[in-house]
């Protein structure tokens, strides 16, 4: 039990720069606390994020996967985030069907003004990590 | 019925007319039952051709091969190929030209209809036979005939047939230069997807259990992967066993590939590969089954495309392979597609 | 590849990041990263001697790149790449690695929040390793620009464009420029006439040679990025020649259609055809197709009849123009907040209870009582009016959040107006708290307490509702402790002003973000007030925050000097991080083709090729294509691997 | 050392093998699989989908670790593998014959250490074959019989209801004497009946490699035969033939990067396959082996005439798993009749 109480998940959280990363730097001027266990990797649109960054971020050893951009119109890109909504379903969907925890992988809408929801998204993603413990299914054994 | 005479009177026709500079079809293979890919090129080899359960083989990747050795022979491809197709491949030729690999002009399809049945599923029989080797298999009517050692054998095909025909909706190539069977879509033997739904009824826990154990297992030869018209990746993103250099190529763009996966077949790289293609497939794959058919360790590799295929359908209401024009699954959207699990 | 040399340039800011990363330890890590070949940190490296001693360390260590890690790239991503192109190495190997807004702020734990810089910066540092080195690609200039919305900001901020010898577009919705300032009656603290002022601005811009004045008009699409925008604007048919129409006010006479007038905020009626007010601009009527019995001279035509100009055309047809644009002002302006939204105040259905607007309207000359104050329900004069403040605003649990700024002082006003109105009625005021910032304003506030004889009372008001034809108005007097009964003639509401009907689809239609409550976005909230995310699109009066007349003024102002100053410039550099096609691995599947919202790329000769004046690097061709053949500059796939890898090491 | 095991006991003989990790046939997914033994051993298997080599030679290999701080020198850590002893029951002759190749490719010029330990503790059970086990066999024709010992510790023969047991090696005689009394003497029956079982198991048919003894030189001089193109015009490129075989040795090597900063990982060693296209690709681009053709000549060329001319065998053990399992029936029997058909 306290194992798990000081298990930290290690999340890799994919931002588009126009609103999540923008409503993540809101959190930050608004001074919200939130769990430091995601390191954010600032992308232009989530419609650049590909699957195979998904898959090699849990193939490193992520224990969760975060990828968060514009709410859907408001891409600043127009469109991207509507393929990224196609492709992040089927991913989603071929993690749970192998048997990866449906809570491993997330998708959120962030918008430059929800700091808090930024916030938000992040301590909750946490908190559904922490009782899946370190993802070992996908992670590379380092030493075989 | 199909009179195999008609697909060879046809290939003879053409070749002769050099209207095609080759049939590919099936023949007699030299090591017993299973048919061979053939590769007729003259009209006294187009009795070589014939039509039987184990003409399993999607020939539309052969179609692939002759572009990439057009490109690196720096040849144009000249008068069409001609090739035997059942749906399936048929419906994989048309994502190859969907994708603009070659041009419609390109291809001469000679579509066969799987009518009220499909092509054999060898693991299927081998359990029926129970050691006794066949030597023909020939369709007849709903039922495969076989030949062995201790006589006839006669077997009604549902009982040997591939699950993917067995699930097939549409067994005729609609895509066709010329077609022989009766069009029998709509047929349904099996329910679609019915392999599928049963394992997706399985808890998370249990169905990792029974992946864990696949991925274990691949040896990573790539058969999957080689025998599938779709991939046709000079350079597969995951694990290249090929490299497209050229005189151009720099010696930074040699060193700066991305490894996204490791050359040891461990279980957590060959995840990645098989995920990786499994998402490359979808919208793409038109179920032909030969990665699965393929696959020395009898990985269920058909069921990972099978989920895309069906997310495809249901989710975004995606057909792969049914029509030349339009964009592919992954390069468009609607409006409307699922939204519900992003928070 | 030879080996970078980069520089990594750890900033406290002050304590900012120094209280929860421990600044030494990043610097450290960082110094054990192969290519790094420098690392410092400075107490505020945005400062003079900070950036001097970036330029210094990249000529005396002869740096091929630099990492800051500091705050958000937002702040100072272009001071960082300036000081790198002034210390002469290429501006896009610089990146940021922002620890400050995405760490230090929202992490109090200094051993976590370490650890997470150090992620960040290092998954930066990786990412600068592979950077190109890169131009900025110049892009022609279109010199004209766009205004949408045509009140007192927009009107203002055309005018300053214009005059400084640019041309410009103005759309506007409503069939007249003016916006709400046109249906103030008297503006604060100096109660003068506020169509008085407004309307030469009006004149002045119609007959402007540089401006285009689009009413009835909406904007519809907008392609393209800063210095070249198309923008597709709607154009509604009115069916009225305004340069036939004489005026002549017949038809409206002959009308049989009658609807409330929303421009009198629905006080009084109009006919189908319409002029919303005699000041309007552009002069002409309007036949609102919605309620007219049908452009069919079979079922009325009574208006063309009678018409003597000619100038009724029933054939007119909504219109497209495509308006080629350098630069956009967005001053959409603002609504009230819906009393429907407001059932303890009535919700919009009790008689007698305004919202400000209306009293507005009450009060002004060219309104629908001439300038009298009269109650609507009889036509009386109130003697008895309580005005409340705040309704809507300030209340985060139930309304919007934001205090909105001028009800105050509008309030204020309204009280002096109706004291001077009717001197012998009674003028209460509910309020929270008095918020009179500004020039002349406190002075004003005092003067509606003392010299007009305003009862203001400190508190909410829990309800109201019609008592023997008065308006019964129960609220607490907190200074005094007490439940206060009023039976009012009549109650004014200060409701919150809220972004106007609108703002959402035109946000979504420029790409533009809205922040909380829903106003336009500015790109930052101190240094970069008038400026949208969007380059080249400008924010101007209360679309982006409720603000009273001068200050908008004052935004559009800067709105319009930002436009001039983009638009004086023969050329833009854009940013080169568009896409880039690897020949030999590319296919010519068309699937980035399709994937791309620009339209950016096409097939040639079998291969993809990208448009570099089209493309924005947005990266959907990336993810899209399966053989990796095509990647953004500098956001490769290979460098977002290696920053997976960094942030899990 | 000859005795006789009752087949119901082989489990207890297992069981007595407490210093070794013993492996057998297991039927799963369809396929027979070497698999460490847990309960009951049942050695009916026809042959196995893999090949036993893996015992010896597996498709993963570390080298060494290495680490290295910045600006340090790096730091070498030899991974050798583990001593621990395993027996694999049930190996066919086909499987037996390819030991001794493999041991000629690892230890006859230079001595691979990670092959050798891995060798010394492994020993190998075979099981006689009393009749092809699959359609595809060949061993006749490549000097192999289904009742060899080469390569093999023990030879089992099935004679029905026991099994004729046979030590090859000092290890096998080690091996049966852990068994103690679970062994008993043959009886002259016994000899007879194994006697009879072999002779019956080498007179049944087989496919034929119509010249064995002449291949090498007619595959020499038929390098340039436009049958080789012809033969290889399916060939998807796949690993399935190289990775099944039992002599099928190359390798590629790779260092495998766990961290960047400091710089720490493994150079392993994986299984490698000539018939990639990029298996001889270099960097420039050129590939002298350019198509299936040119690969499937170099596979077959490997196996019946460059093994040949260095250690005066035959590489290939005809155990048919190249053939079966090519899932465009590309057939390695047929290829060598085709092309060495019309020459000299």
């Amino acid at each position: 039990m306290s194992e798990q109480q000081n298990y930290e998940p290690r999340v890799v959280a994919f931002l588009c720069k126009w609103c999540s990363s923008a409503g993540s730097d809101l959190a930050g001027v608004s001074r919200i606390q939130y769990p430091a266990n995601a390191t954010p990797i600032t992308i232009p649109c989530t419609g650049a994020v590909s699957p195979m960054y998904i898959l090699s971020a849990f193939n490193k050893g992520a224990d969760g996967v975060l990828v968060s951009g514009c709410h859907i119109g408001d891409c600043h890109y127009i469109e991207g985030n509507f393929l990224a909504r196609r492709k992040m379903h089927l991913i989603m969907e071929l993690l749970e069907f192998i048997g990866v925890e449906p809570n491993r992988f997330r998708m959120s809408w962030v918008s430059a003004a929800e700091g808090a929801k930024f916030a938000q998204v992040i301590t909750d993603f946490v908190d559904d990590l922490k009782p899946l413990g370190p993802q070992e299914k996908l992670k590379k054994a380092e030493r075989a | 019925m199909i009179n195999i005479q008609d697909i060879r009177d046809t290939a003879r026709d053409m070749l002769a007319k050099g209207e095609v500079r080759t049939v590919i079809g099936y023949r007699r293979g030299s090591r017993g039952m299973p048919a061979e890919p053939a590769f007729i090129t003259s009209p006294e080899q187009a009795d070589e051709l014939i039509w039987d359960p184990t003409c399993y083989h999607n020939l539309s990747l052969y179609l692939v091969h002759d572009q990439k050795i057009l490109a690196h022979l720096r040849k144009a491809s000249g008068s069409p190929i001609a090739i035997v197709a059942k749906g399936c491949d048929a419906r994989s030729i048309v994502v190859l030209l969907q994708e603009h690999y070659f041009k419609r002009e390109d291809v001469y399809i000679i579509g066969v209809s799987c009518e009220g049945t499909g092509v054999l599923d060898e693991r299927k029989l081998a359990s029926q036979l129970n050691g006794v080797q066949p030597t023909l298999a020939a369709f007849d009517g709903d039922d495969y005939v076989f030949t062995t050692a201790e006589g006839e054998k006669r077997l009604p095909a549902r009982e040997v047939m591939a699950d993917r025909c067995l699930e097939c909706r549409i067994p005729f190539p609609k895509e066709h230069n010329v077609v022989f069977g009766e069009d029998k879509t709509g047929r349904q033997l099996a329910e679609p997807f019915a392999a599928l739904t049963r394992f997706e009824a399985q808890g998370t826990g249990e169905r990792w259990d029974i992946w864990s154990h696949h991925f274990d297992r691949c040896m990573r030869c790539f058969a999957c992967r080689s025998v599938c018209p779709m991939c046709y990746c000079d350079e597969c993103v995951v694990d290249s066993i090929t490299f497209p250099v050229t005189q151009q190529t720099s010696a930074a763009e040699k060193a700066d590939r991305v490894r996204w996966i490791e050359r040891s077949a461990m279980r957590s790289e060959n995840i990645t590969y098989l995920l990786t293609r499994a998402m490359h497939l979808a919208g793409r794959c038109t179920d032909c089954g030969e990665c699965e058919r393929a696959c020395p360790v009898n990985i269920p590799i058909r069921m990972l495309n099978n989920k895309m295929e069906r997310e495809a359908r249901e989710k975004f209401g995606y057909e792969p392979g049914a029509s030349i024009g339009g964009s592919s699954l992954v390069a468009s959207f609607l409006d409307n597609d699922p939204g519900d699990f992003i928070r | 590849m030879t080996k970078k040399r980069t520089g990594v340039f750890v900033c406290h800011c002050g304590t900012n990041i120094a209280a929860t990363v421990d600044v030494a330890r990043v610097a450290k890590e960082m110094a054990g990263e192969d290519s790094v070949a420098f690392t410092k940190e400075y107490v505020y490296m945005c400062s003079e001697p900070g950036q001097e001693s970036v330029v210094q360390a990249i000529k005396d260590n002869k740096l091929d790149s630099i990492v800051v890690t500091c705050c958000s790239p937002n702040l100072h991503e272009k001071t960082f790449r300036d000081n790198a192109k002034r210390a002469g190495i290429n501006n896009f190997t610089c990146e940021i690695a922002n620890i400050r807004e995405q760490c230090s702020w929202v992490h109090n734990d200094k051993a976590k929040g370490t650890e997470k810089a150090i992620k960040i910066s290092r998954s930066v540092v990786r990412r600068v390793n592979r950077n190109q080195p890169l131009e900025s690609i110049a892009v022609n200039v279109t010199r004209r620009a766009m205004v949408i919305g045509g009140g007192i900001a927009g009107i203002q901020a055309a005018l300053d464009i214009a005059n400084a010898g640019v041309e410009v577009v103005l759309v506007e919705k409503q069939a007249t420029i003016g916006g709400r300032m046109l249906q103030l009656s008297e503006t604060f603290p100096t109660l003068d006439c506020s169509q008085c002022v407004l309307s030469p601005k009006m004149v002045e811009l119609k007959r402007h040679p540089k401006v285009k004045l689009m009413t009835y008009s909406e904007v519809q699409e907008l392609a393209g990025s800063v210095g070249n925008f198309r923008v597709k604007i709607l154009k509604k048919p009115t069916f009225v020649d305004p340069d036939k129409c004489k005026l002549c006010d017949e038809c409206t006479a002959v009308c049989p259609v009658v609807v409330p007038n929303e421009y009198e905020i629905n006080l009084t009626t109009r006919r189908a055809i319409y002029i919303p007010y005699a000041q309007s601009i552009p002069a002409s009527y309007t036949l609102d197709e919605s309620t007219c019995l049908g452009l069919n001279p079979v079922v009325c035509g009574k208006c063309k009849d009678v018409c003597e100009a000619d100038a009724i055309n029933y054939d007119m047809r909504p219109e497209t123009v495509t308006e080629d644009v350098g630069a956009i002002v967005v001053a959409t302006g603002f609504d009230l907040y819906d009393q429907a939204n407001m059932p303890e105040m009535g919700g919009g259905k009790v008689e007698d209870v305004l919202d400000g607007l209306q009293f507005e309207r009450l009060c002004s000359a060219s309104g629908a009582t001439g300038g009298h104050i009269l109650r609507p329900s009889d036509h009386k004069e109130p003697k008895n009016v309580v005005f409340i403040q705040c309704v809507g605003s300030r209340d985060p649990a139930k309304h919007c959040a934001y205090c909105s700024k001028i009800c105050c002082m509008y309030t204020a006003k309204h009280a002096q107006l109706y004291k001077h109105h009717v001197p012998d009625g009674r003028a209460y005021v509910f309020y929270i708290d008095i918020r009179s910032g500004g020039k002349g304003y406190e002075e004003f506030v005092q003067r509606t307490m003392e010299d007009n004889d305003t009862l203001y009372l400190r508190g909410r008001v829990s309800r109201l509702y019609r008592h023997n034809g008065k308006v019964r108005v129960l609220g607490t007097d907190t200074l005094s402790g007490q439940n206060v009964e009023i039976d009012a003639d009549m109650v004014v509401l200060a409701l919150a002003m809220v972004p106007s009907k609108g703002t959402t689809e035109i946000a979504k239609i420029l790409k533009i973000g809205r922040d909380k409550d829903g106003f336009l976005a500015e790109a930052h909230p101190k240094l970069r007030p008038v400026e949208s995310v969007t380059g080249g699109i400008y924010l101007a009066g209360a679309a982006q925050a409720p603000k009273d007349i001068p200050e908008t003024v004052a935004q559009a102002g800067a709105a319009a000097a930002k436009v001039i100053a983009l638009l004086s410039q023969s050329t833009l550099s854009r940013p080169p991080l568009i896409a880039k096609v690897r020949p030999s691995h590319c296919t010519g599947c068309g699937m980035c083709v399709d994937a791309c919202p620009f339209l950016a790329i096409r097939l040639e000769n079998g291969k993809a090729i990208v448009n570099e004046a089209l493309c924005e690097g947005c990266g959907s061709c990336s993810a899209t294509c399966l053989r990796a053949a095509i990647d953004v500059k500098n956001v490769t796939q290979l460098q977002i691997f290696e920053m997976i890898e960094a942030c899990l090491a | 050392m000859e005795k006789i095991l009752d087949k119901k006991r082989i489990d207890d003989w297992i069981a007595a093998l407490n210093d070794w990790e013993v492996h057998a046939p297991a039927l799963e997914d369809g396929i027979w699989t070497y698999k460490p033994v847990s309960g009951a051993a049942r050695l009916d298997h026809p042959n196995t989908r893999q090949s036993p080599k893996g015992f010896t030679f597996p498709q993963r290999e570390v080298y060494f670790s290495f680490e290295q701080i910045k600006g340090e020198p790096p730091k070498l850590t030899q991974i050798l593998p583990k001593e621990t002893r395993h027996v694999v029951f049930g190996v066919r002759p086909c499987d037996g014959k390819g030991v001794p190749r493999m041991d000629k490719v690892f230890t006859d010029h230079v001595e691979d250490t990670y092959y050798t330990t891995r060798r010394k503790n492994v020993a190998y059970v075979g099981l006689a074959c009393n009749k092809p086990p699959s359609a595809t066999c060949f061993c006749l024709s490549v000097g192999g019989s289904p009742v060899s010992t080469d390569g093999l510790d023990v030879q089992l023969t099935d004679l029905g209801d026991r099994y004729f047991v046979k030590a090859v090696t000092e290890t096998g005689k080690a091996l049966m004497k852990a068994a103690g009394s679970l062994l008993t003497e043959p009886a002259a029956a016994d000899q007879k009946q194994v006697k009879q079982v072999h002779t019956e198991a080498v007179a049944y048919p087989q496919r034929k490699i119509n010249d064995p003894d002449g291949a090498p030189a007619k595959l020499k001089v038929s390098f340039n035969s436009p049958l080789w193109d012809e033969m290889a015009r399916a060939c998807i490129g796949c690993g399935i033939c190289t990775f099944l075989c039992p002599t099928c040795h190359c390798f590629d090597i790779n260092d495998e990067v766990h961290s960047k900063a400091p710089l720490q990982g493994q150079r392993v060693r994986t299984w490698d396959n000539c018939q990639f296209p990029d298996f001889t690709m270099h960097s420039s681009g050129h590939n002298p082996r350019e198509n299936t053709g040119a690969r499937l000549r170099q596979r077959v060329n490997h196996k019946f005439q460059y093994f040949h001319e260095n250690f005066g065998m035959h590489q290939c053990t005809g155990c048919g798993r190249c053939v079966s399992e090519c899932p465009v029936g590309i057939d390695i029997v047929a290829v060598v009749n085709k092309v060495t058909e019309n020459v000299g």
